[in-house]
């Protein structure tokens, strides 16, 4: 019986932040202020956060918090600000209705083209896990441990691989962002 | 020896030449870092990247002789595949931090870190080239790219770099995230990132007409043809090729391209090599649609560095036809295209570059006008490059060898691309006409009374120059060796099996 | 003679040598241009004369095959096969047969005559004019002598750039168009057979690597049908179309023509426009017998070449450019040479070779003879002139001579060829026969008119009246002597050719009738392809 | 085919006649020698520069219209002309001396040698099943031919050294006029079609440059060119015959076709298709209905040349070629009657025009013309002899009315020239009254009309009466008259031919008695300044015409018909016998032809009667009294000016040939196929096309992201629609 | 909840695509790409669901590609608007053609 109330009220809630996703996503997307659609997005990325959970990925939704909503989002927000790009003019910021209407359409053929996943049916066509003989996926496997372990053995590569990323984008930015030093010449 | 890369110490092994040049980047970018932006100290830099490269390439010779081996599984190949694209991307490295040395001296680029970052996007595209898993191939993309769209804004003093790089950036983004988008719906379809894993179980439950795995290899197509700028994909290519600094640009066109070009490679013919009667329709369109639109605009650009950008397109259609192919045999083919397309850009690049007065001008290929006149032996050797890239023999050199190749590895496809290859020479045939454009604007038309002497040539300029041509010709007369060297480290899938060959319907629209 | 060069070993070393020499004289002119600082003057003149000497050279170690080689052979002479490209199955194989070594013949000895020709004409950079010469000279001589496919492909294409460089350096007004369009047409032909020569290659390697060697991929043709065998005809002969040049594939021609100069002219007409028809004879033909001798394949084939015997000519008589007449009328000769191959009896096979030499001494003589007139002149216009033999009568006597040759009058080479073409056609082909024997009335009024408003009528214009005392001087005399002297021995007594050509063309001839033969019992009686 | 280098054991090839090569080579060398005395003058232009002054003496020659120099170059004689003198006649007459004695050794043979003696010198072209050799064919009919040109063009020679002594061109002419002998002996003496092919062509090809001879003036130049033209389109015919006989005898050497000729089908579509195409050819060169117009226009060139080439020898291969065929032409009746319908037509076609041409050498062409068309009318029926044997008076008479003509003009010119008379020396409405000048060429051009008129006992009387009774007598019996021609059965066809040949009989004494009459009674037209400059040619002029005067007065007894016995009976004929015979016996047919003497008395009675009736009615009619000067002739009308005007056969074929030939090519194909749809559109227009193309291409290139995100996006969809929905 | 997850995911994304074509705003474009990762995540992290931790990886990788991206990117906006002072796609058109 408590399953089935914790199922039910897990469907609910899947669903909740499911709209509420779509929602702040549509908002996001139609707003002319640059801030409020940030704003808008950082929703979104709350609301992921919670299906993120909900999918039992605890550590993905808290870091999902942390350095989406927390760090990326504010380093934008911190951009929009530094350009005042607050008010964005609202005339041009975004196409016309044509341009609207026909993305609309595009982005509903795109829909239906990526829907067509939906035939596959997979869930029982891919229980992998029982053809391999491996055990069904432990519930409580989303915690910082199941993941810890593949990351620093199956994934190191990719893993150290980021370092390299970050370092990267580190110097790129430092060499694009940095005032024109040679101007002063 | 054969590596178990779940062994982290075996796995560092493996990546011994990516590591050197990783570690050395990061030294270098301390040692950029420590001193005050300078014309010398960019040198030296570069100079010391130079070396550091030419290292690398040496560690790779080494690695490659050893001729070592991984075991089937595993997030990186330890192949002859992946040395011979090793080496292709150093060559192109050197001869990218070669020119830069000097082009960034004309136009008062004075940071010593952009050396470095062409170091990081080159140790990415290594990854790229190693990579057998979708994470892996994920990430070497992403720090090729990253470093690259920094590359591109190198020259802060110009708005054209600055438009160049954020197109670039917004796109690529744009683009990626349909490339992960596919990554994710393979990874749902197969439940494997690892190539081998995918193409495995794909054979074992017979995912052939899977939905979810189908888009999700047309979005990672989608993804990889915008990296390699096929058509439609490619918009983003002129403007970016025009607006970043010249040798960045011969980068962007031969190296960033070989090195997405053989990780499309890897994971069409390793992962989804089953499913070929699903991709090779669109691919093979491609292929046709990228050749076409790159000759056709290609004919009506005025400025030589979008011409060579369209160029690069229409090659991207070329080395396409390999991928179609599905072969081992094709799979030589794009490394020796790839080797030949390097040389011919580099060496065009490097005449567009000495050409190019310092600021922020156009490249127009008026400029060129009666060029032969003044500098007989540059636009001897730009015409050289200019045939090789049309791929035509002896004068082209190598590049028509190249060519010959392709149609070789088209007819000889399992699929039997014959009506490809026929496309392909037709649309080269257009490609005669902006090629040869600038060979008359050099050789047939007087110099315009006007025209101003071209700069001086500097000695890395001129060294690139002369090895490219050496190499052109030489190759061009005498291929077989190189023939040799790629056929012997021509791709073969852990994957593969030859009797699928037979399985395979012939294939032509 | 014979024994003295097999004492040294001719026939062993002399193909490579007469391929490689030209290089070598390039090589010697970059250098010298690179080491010499020189004025224009005296570079033309060191330039020039390298160049000649280095032809003299080519042309006399080439005279040697005359005598070395046994054309009554089935086997190749002179032939050397070293490994170029193993992975590919590509290797450096030459070797010529009776046919192969007129035309060899014709260019050697044409080359020096060529450069005599631009003697004073080319006064920019010389050096990169005769290095290109030279080079030019390298491949049309590799093309006669491939016997690798890709090696003949390689050949065939070499000559394409020096070529288009000349056009359009040293050209006229409309140079660059001209260039651009004799490289692209050429390109368009050329690439489909190179598909068409992989495609072979890989079949005659049967699964393994690719064997483009002429012998094996004749065994591989002949043994079965090949997989697309059309097509493969089709690639080739479109490829060999638009060199010869048959309509409708004949426009670049006559603005090649025109706007080449005149070394590049005569190069173009006299051994250039060759290597389409000895593409057909060498490869197109024998290669694919049952395709060639298709009743619609060759219907197609003879209906273009009397078309263009017949349009040529009627196209050449409203030109008033002499050099485009006398490129439309290259058009029309070429149809002949076309006519005799696919009528394919021995006497139509061998009056195409003949129409091929003599074409190209005479043609190659108009059109030095032009390059003449047009260095006094400057003008090509067929109305500017009038009256020159007042002023310059021995040019007249040559162009008389000379076109006199290209109508094909008897005792001219021309005749020769042409006759043997026809009578040899007419049994095979009647009705084309006829319809192509109406251009020798075409071609007397074409080439007769256009002479008349040269060298005859009044004197009017002062220009040409400034030109008395100006008559071809002693180095343009020298030039044109032997190939006039060649016209009318030719044209008296051609049997030597002839007797060179007889064996291969009648090899060829059986061949292919056999291989028609064959397939035609292999097909069922009401058969279909 | 007889390949052996030389035939052993014919009787001849002991003899001198195994130099016969040496009679078209000695030709060939006074060629080499005059073109190199020509071309070493033109290179060394010198104080006699020849090229210097020639502008006016050429204008003077064929248009005196611009006079205004004085005599000065008259010493512009060319430097070597005393040696060309000598060469140039010194080889023929070596040639001809040859000749006679080629004939002399024949002469003393046995008559009824049948077999040719054939000297093979070379092989010529020889590939596949094809050989033909460079070989003589040396009989009874080639040596004819041989006596004629070589006789003759000796004499022509002789009388050009006078003639053309002051030109400046003089090596040049005698260069030309030595390469066309050379190559009219390679047409009568060549073993095979294809060689006497080359002499065909060669003729021709002198011809052009002898016509044009003063090419400075456009209307010769173009003479020339129209001669080689219409004479390539008779050459093709030729040429197709040729391609028929080897495709279907597999031979052309005269001995093989004619022993393949006796096994076709008599009358098959064969050998009339061929004998049709010989006869083609033969239209081209002598001048036949529809190619004759080329002829008129030849007199262009010097008056000599139109005398050895438009008259006596080359214009009658056409003749020799079919007389050469006979077998062929005997096996194709309907062929045969072609040629003689032709060849009547012809006849009397050229007669009118003939009447009313002003000029001098223009009435002697049409003329030539007709008694061409005599000639084939003779050899079409079958009476080859008889057609030789016109063809070798006519050669006499017509040379002698030419060369006469020619001593006129000389006479003309010289006298217009000392005054500077702009008038024409040839049109005869200057003449009038030169008998008392010029007594010796008026009685040699008396003797020679007579001849042609066909007044007994000159020799045209002779050749003309057999033809016109070969005619007759083959309306009844002969394979000719049992054959069917366009549905009309053969013999009336005969008879019209009969017909038509009076009729140009008449009109003949017609025209050339009012050529004499305009010329040489009558009151001076000449002017009276001029009239004192007229005298008689020197000697070496006068005595050529001396000796063409004897022969065409007596030339008819070579072959006196049989009717009248006693000397000289059928002896051309009999002569000709082993080459001819069996072509005349051919057409003969089984039952063989007689006429009763009775019918042939009144034949030859009719034929006198015309004759006479056409010389009285324009001796009667014609008042050269009334006549008057040319520059202020009133213009003609009606038919006069239609004839004047040659039945504006000329105009007809620009008209309908040459223009709409040229106007084809050159809207048509050059510029509408060639330069509109070959290159224009599929060349130029795929290339304006591509670059179109790109350029709408680049235009989609915006440089705006946005644009650049969807054109992906519309990637993105069409990849997956490929994906998703294959 | 997998199909659902999936299915909003792509949802997500389209809405992304919908923002990228419909924006001028080169900063906006970019926050429609993020949007179009995270939706990417999504997939990732239900996917795991079934195939164990290897999507939940990925997500760490993206995430942090998202990061680079992210400080190149505004680094690069920031540069080009020191050149126009304007972030607008529209405006930034020198290379065409």
């Amino acid at each position: 019986m408590g399953n089935v109330f914790v199922s039910l009220l897990y469907g609910f809630n899947f669903y909740l932040f499911g709209l509420i996703a779509i929602a702040s996503a549509l908002l996001f997307v139609t707003r002319k202020s640059p801030v409020a659609a940030a704003l808008w997005l950082v929703n979104v990325m709350f609301c992921l956060a919670a299906l993120y959970v909900m999918l039992d990925a605890q550590f993905i939704g808290a870091i999902q918090v942390l350095v989406y909503a927390g760090a990326i989002m504010v380093v934008f927000l911190f951009v929009v600000m530094l350009l005042n790009l607050g008010r964005g003019d609202a005339d041009s910021d975004m196409r016309g209705s044509v341009g609207r209407i026909a993305a609309g359409a595009v982005g509903l053929a795109l829909l239906a083209e990526v829907m067509v996943l939906a035939r596959s049916r997979f869930p029982e066509e891919l229980t992998l896990r029982a053809a391999q003989g491996l055990a069904p996926v432990d519930v409580t496997a989303g915690v910082i441990g199941p993941i810890a372990g593949p990351l620093f053995n199956e994934y190191l590569l990719a893993f150290e691989l980021t370092s390299i990323l970050l370092l990267t984008a580190i110097v790129g930015a430092v060499l694009i962002g940095k005032k024109r030093v040679t101007d002063a010449r | 020896m054969t590596y178990d890369l779940l062994s982290p110490t075996q796995l560092s092994a493996a990546l011994l030449p990516d590591l050197l040049l990783m570690g050395g980047a990061i030294v270098l970018m301390l040692v950029a870092a420590w001193r005050p932006e300078s014309d010398a100290h960019q040198r030296t830099v570069g100079l010391a990247a130079i070396g550091l490269l030419i290292a690398t390439m040496a560690t790779v010779v080494w690695m490659s002789v050893r001729g070592d081996s991984a075991l089937e599984t595993g997030v990186i190949a330890v192949d002859g595949f992946r040395w011979m694209v090793d080496l292709i991307l150093l060559l192109g490295a050197i001869g990218t931090i070669a020119l830069a040395i000097e082009h960034n001296e004309r136009d008062g680029i004075t940071q010593a870190e952009s050396h470095v970052l062409v170091l990081f996007a080159v140790a990415g595209m290594m990854i790229l080239a190693a990579a057998r898993d979708l994470m892996v191939v994920f990430l070497g993309i992403e720090i090729m790219s990253v470093a690259v769209y920094v590359l591109t804004g190198l020259n802060r003093r110009s708005a054209r770099s600055a438009e160049a790089s954020l197109k670039y950036f917004l796109l690529g983004a744009f683009a990626t995230a349909f490339l992960l988008y596919g990554m994710a719906l393979v990874y749902g379809a197969t439940g494997q990132t690892q190539f081998a894993e995918i193409g495995l179980v794909i054979r074992r439950l017979n995912l052939i007409d899977n939905p979810m795995l189908l888009v999700g290899i047309g979005l990672m197509l989608v993804g990889m043809a915008f990296k390699v700028a096929a058509a439609p994909f490619h918009m983003w290519a002129p403007d970016v090729y025009d607006g970043a600094p010249t040798p960045i640009t011969a980068f962007m066109a031969a190296t960033v391209k070989t090195a997405a070009f053989a990780s499309f490679l890897r994971i069409w013919y390793e992962a989804f090599y089953s499913v070929f009667n699903g991709w090779a329709h669109a691919v093979w369109w491609l292929a046709v649609l990228t050749m076409v639109v790159g000759n056709v605009v290609a004919l009506s650009q005025k400025n030589i560095k979008r011409m060579l950008a369209y160029s690069s397109i229409v090659h991207t259609g070329y080395l396409l036809v390999t991928v179609t192919a599905a072969s081992v045999l094709a799979s030589t083919a794009f490394t020796f295209y790839a080797l030949a397309y390097t040389l011919a850009t580099f060496g065009a690049f490097a005449v567009v570059a000495s050409m190019q007065p310092a600021g922020e001008t156009d490249a127009r290929i008026s400029d060129y006008q009666g060029l032969w006149h003044v500098r007989p032996w540059m636009a001897t050797a730009m015409a050289v490059f200019l045939l090789a890239l049309l791929g035509f023999p002896v004068f082209g050199g190598v590049g028509f060898f190249a060519k010959w190749y392709l149609i070789q590895a088209a007819i000889a496809a399992p699929a039997g691309l014959t009506i490809l290859a026929v496309i392909l020479v037709l649309t080269s045939v257009i490609s005669a006409g902006y090629y040869l454009q600038v060979v008359r604007v050099m050789f047939m038309m007087p110099r315009a009374d006007e025209a101003v002497e071209p700069l001086p040539v500097g000695a890395l300029t001129r060294a690139v120059l002369a090895v490219t041509v050496v190499l052109i010709l030489g190759l061009g007369l005498f291929p077989s060796r190189l023939v040799e060297i790629t056929q012997s480290n021509g791709f073969r899938p852990y994957a593969y099996s030859p009797a699928l060959d037979m399985g395979l319907p012939r294939f032509e629209p | 003679m014979t024994k003295f060069l097999v004492g040294i070993g001719y026939n062993g070393w002399i193909l490579p040598v007469l391929l490689v020499l030209p290089l070598v004289g390039g090589l010697l002119l970059v250098l010298h241009r690179c080491t010499q600082r020189q004025d224009a003057d005296a570079a033309m003149r060191s330039a020039r004369s390298i160049a000649f000497w280095i032809f003299v050279a080519e042309a006399v170690l080439s005279i040697g095959l005359w005598w070395s080689i046994d054309t009554v052979s089935a086997d190749w002479q002179a032939y050397v096969d070293v490994a170029w490209i193993p992975q590919w199955g590509a290797r450096f194989t030459v070797g010529i047969d009776g046919i192969a070594l007129m035309l060899i013949l014709l260019t050697t000895l044409l080359m020096p005559l060529a450069v005599l020709g631009s003697w004073t004409s080319i006064r920019v950079n010389p050096h990169a004019f005769y290095t290109l010469l030279l080079v030019l000279t390298t491949g049309m001589l590799g093309v006669f002598m491939a016997l690798d496919l890709a090696f003949f492909y390689v050949m065939w294409e070499v000559m394409l750039v020096p070529m288009y460089l000349i056009i359009g350096i040293w050209g006229g007004q409309r140079r660059l168009y001209a260039s651009i369009k004799f490289f692209i047409y050429t390109m368009v032909g050329s690439l489909l057979m190179l598909v068409a020569i992989v495609s072979l290659g890989l079949q005659a390697g049967q699964g393994g690597p690719p064997v483009f060697s002429y012998d094996a991929i004749l065994a591989l043709t002949r043994a079965a049908p090949v997989v697309g065998s059309y097509w493969l005809f089709g690639a080739f002969a479109l490829a060999f179309a638009v060199k010869v040049p048959m309509f409708p594939f004949h426009t670049w021609l006559p603005d090649a023509h025109v706007e080449a100069p005149t070394a590049g002219s005569v190069i173009l007409a006299a051994i250039m426009l060759k290597m389409g028809t000895f593409g057909f004879v060498r490869f197109a033909v024998p290669l694919f017998p049952d395709v060639a001798m298709d009743p619609t394949v060759r219907t197609i084939i003879l209906v273009l070449a009397v078309i263009g015997i017949v349009y040529g000519a009627l196209v050449a008589l409203v030109q008033p450019d002499f050099k485009k007449l006398v490129a439309y009328s290259s058009v029309s000769h070429l149809g002949f040479v076309i006519l005799g191959i696919f009528a394919m009896t021995v006497e139509s096979m061998q009056g195409a070779l003949m129409v091929t030499i003599s074409h190209g001494i005479s043609t190659g003589a108009l059109f030095l003879l032009i390059g003449m007139i047009y260095e006094r002149r400057h003008t090509r216009q067929i109305d500017d002139f009038g009256g020159i033999a007042k002023v310059m009568p021995i040019f007249a006597v040559f162009l008389t001579v000379v076109s006199l040759s290209a109508i094909g009058v008897p005792g001219t080479n021309g005749f020769v060829g042409e006759f043997l073409v026809l009578i040899g056609s007419f049994p095979t082909q009647p009705y084309y026969t006829v319809i192509a024997a109406t251009s020798v009335v075409f071609a007397a009024a074409y080439l007769l008119w256009a002479v008349q408003r040269i060298i005859y009528n009044p004197l009017v214009k002062p220009e040409n009246a400034a030109l008395k005392g100006n008559d071809l001087n002693w180095r343009e005399i020298g030039l044109l002597t032997p190939l006039v002297i060649a016209i009318l021995w030719l044209g008296v007594y051609p049997k030597p050719v002839l007797n060179k050509t007889e064996a291969a063309a009648d090899r060829l001839v059986r061949s292919v009738e056999a291989a028609r033969m064959g397939s035609m019992q292999q097909l069922p009686p009401a058969g279909g392809r | 085919m007889q390949t052996a280098p030389l035939v052993t054991g014919h009787p001849m090839s002991d003899t001198i006649a195994r130099f016969a090569w040496l009679i078209p080579l000695l030709p060939l060398v006074g060629f080499a020698l005059n073109g190199l005395l020509s071309l070493h003058a033109a290179a060394h232009p010198g104080p006699a520069d020849p090229s210097g002054s020639d502008d006016d003496h050429d204008v003077a020659h064929a248009a005196p219209a611009a006079h205004d120099h004085d005599d000065a170059h008259q010493v512009a004689r060319h430097p070597s002309a005393g040696l060309v003198s000598l060469i140039g006649p010194g080889v023929l007459a070596l040639s001809f001396a040859m000749t006679l004695a080629v004939l002399y050794q024949f002469g003393i043979a046995d008559q009824a040698m049948h077999e040719p003696y054939v000297l093979t010198l070379f092989q010529w072209m020889p590939a596949g099943k094809l050989s033909i050799d460079v070989a003589f064919q040396i009989d009874q009919l080639s040596l004819v031919m041989m006596s004629i040109v070589t006789g003759i063009g000796t004499l022509i020679h002789i009388f050009s050294v006078g003639y053309m002594r002051d030109d400046p061109g003089y090596p040049r002419y005698f260069a030309y006029l030595n390469l066309f002998i050379f190559f009219m002996l390679l047409l009568v003496m060549g073993a095979n079609y294809p060689l006497m092919f080359v002499g065909w062509e060669g003729v021709g090809l002198c011809s052009y440059l002898l016509i044009g001879f003063w090419f400075s003036d456009k209307s010769n130049a173009d003479a020339g060119k129209k001669a080689f033209i219409v004479n390539r389109i008779g050459d093709f015919g030729f040429l197709v015959a040729m391609f028929l006989m080897f495709a279907n005898f597999g031979t052309l050497s005269f001995a093989g076709v004619e022993s393949a000729a006796a096994i076709v089908p008599m009358g098959g579509a064969l050998v009339t298709a061929i004998c049709l195409f010989l006869f083609l050819g033969a239209t081209g060169k002598s001048a036949q209905i529809p190619l004759f117009v080329w002829l008129p226009d030849a007199m262009a060139g010097p008056t000599p040349v139109s005398a050895l080439i438009h008259a006596a020898t080359m214009v009658t291969a056409g003749v020799y070629l079919i007389a050469r065929s006979a077998v062929l032409f005997s096996m194709a009746p309907v062929a045969q009657l072609t040629v003689a319908v032709v060849g009547a037509l012809t006849a009397v076609f050229a007669a009118t025009i003939g009447l009313k041409q002003w000029d001098i050498k223009k009435v002697l062409a049409y003329s030539t013309v007709s008694q061409l068309g005599y000639m084939f009318v003779g050899v079409g029926v079958g009476a080859y002899s008889a057609g030789v044997f016109h063809l070798m008076t006519h050669a006499f008479f017509k040379a002698l009315l030419f060369l006469g003509s020619g001593s006129v003009i000389y006479a003309m010119h010289k006298a217009y020239h000392a005054t500077h008379s702009p008038e024409d020396a040839q049109d005869m409405r200057n003449m009038g009254g030169l008998r008392k000048r010029m007594p010796v060429t008026f009685v040699l051009m008396w003797i020679a009309t007579f001849s042609i008129a066909g007044i007994p006992p000159f020799s045209g009387f002779f050749s003309k009466d057999e033809i016109l009774g070969a005619v007759f007598a083959r309306t009844h019996g002969s394979t000719l008259a049992e054959a069917q021609w366009l549905g009309i059965p053969g013999s009336l066809v005969l008879y019209g031919v009969y017909v038509l040949g009076l009729a140009a009989a008449l009109m003949t004494a017609i025209y050339m008695t009012r050529l004499m009459l305009y010329t040489f009674h009558g009151p001076s037209r000449t002017g009276e300044k001029e009239a004192t400059h007229l005298k008689e040619a020197p000697w070496i002029m006068t005595g050529p015409l001396v000796v063409l005067g004897v022969l065409s007065a007596v030339g008819g007894f070579a072959n006196v018909p049989a009717l009248y016995g006693g000397m000289g009976s059928q002896l051309l004929h009999s002569w000709l016998e082993p080459v001819l015979g069996r072509g005349t016996e051919i057409s003969l047919g089984t039952e063989g032809v007689h006429l009763s003497h009775a019918t042939e008395y009144l034949l030859i009675g009719v034929a006198i009667a015309i004759a006479v009736i056409g010389i009285v009615f324009a001796w009667l009619r014609l008042k050269p009294d009334a006549l008057v000067p040319a520059k202020s002739a009133p213009v003609e009308e009606g038919l006069e000016r239609t004839l004047l005007h040659k039945w504006y056969v000329d105009e007809a074929y620009a008209r309908t040939v040459v223009q709409p030939t040229l106007g084809i090519s050159r809207t048509l194909l050059w510029k509408g196929i060639d330069a509109g749809i070959i290159d224009g559109l599929l060349v130029n227009g795929s290339a304006l096309l591509v670059r179109t193309v790109g350029w709408v291409g680049s235009q989609l290139q915006s440089g705006r992201v946005g644009t650049y995100a969807w054109v992906l996006l519309m990637g993105v969809l069409s990849v997956l629609s490929a994906f998703s929905f294959r | 909840m997998l199909a659902e997850s999936l299915a909003l995911s792509a949802l997500l994304f389209t809405i992304g695509v919908i923002g990228v074509l419909t924006r001028r705003n080169a900063i906006i474009l970019f926050m429609c790409v993020e949007l179009m990762l995270n939706a990417v995540n999504l997939s990732f992290v239900a996917l795991s669901k079934l195939h164990g931790v290897g999507g939940q990886v990925f997500v760490i990788f993206v995430m942090s590609v998202a990061a680079a991206e992210a400080a190149v990117g505004l680094a690069i906006i920031i540069a080009i608007f020191r050149h126009r002072q304007s972030v607008n796609l529209e405006d930034i058109n020198l290379l065409k053609g």
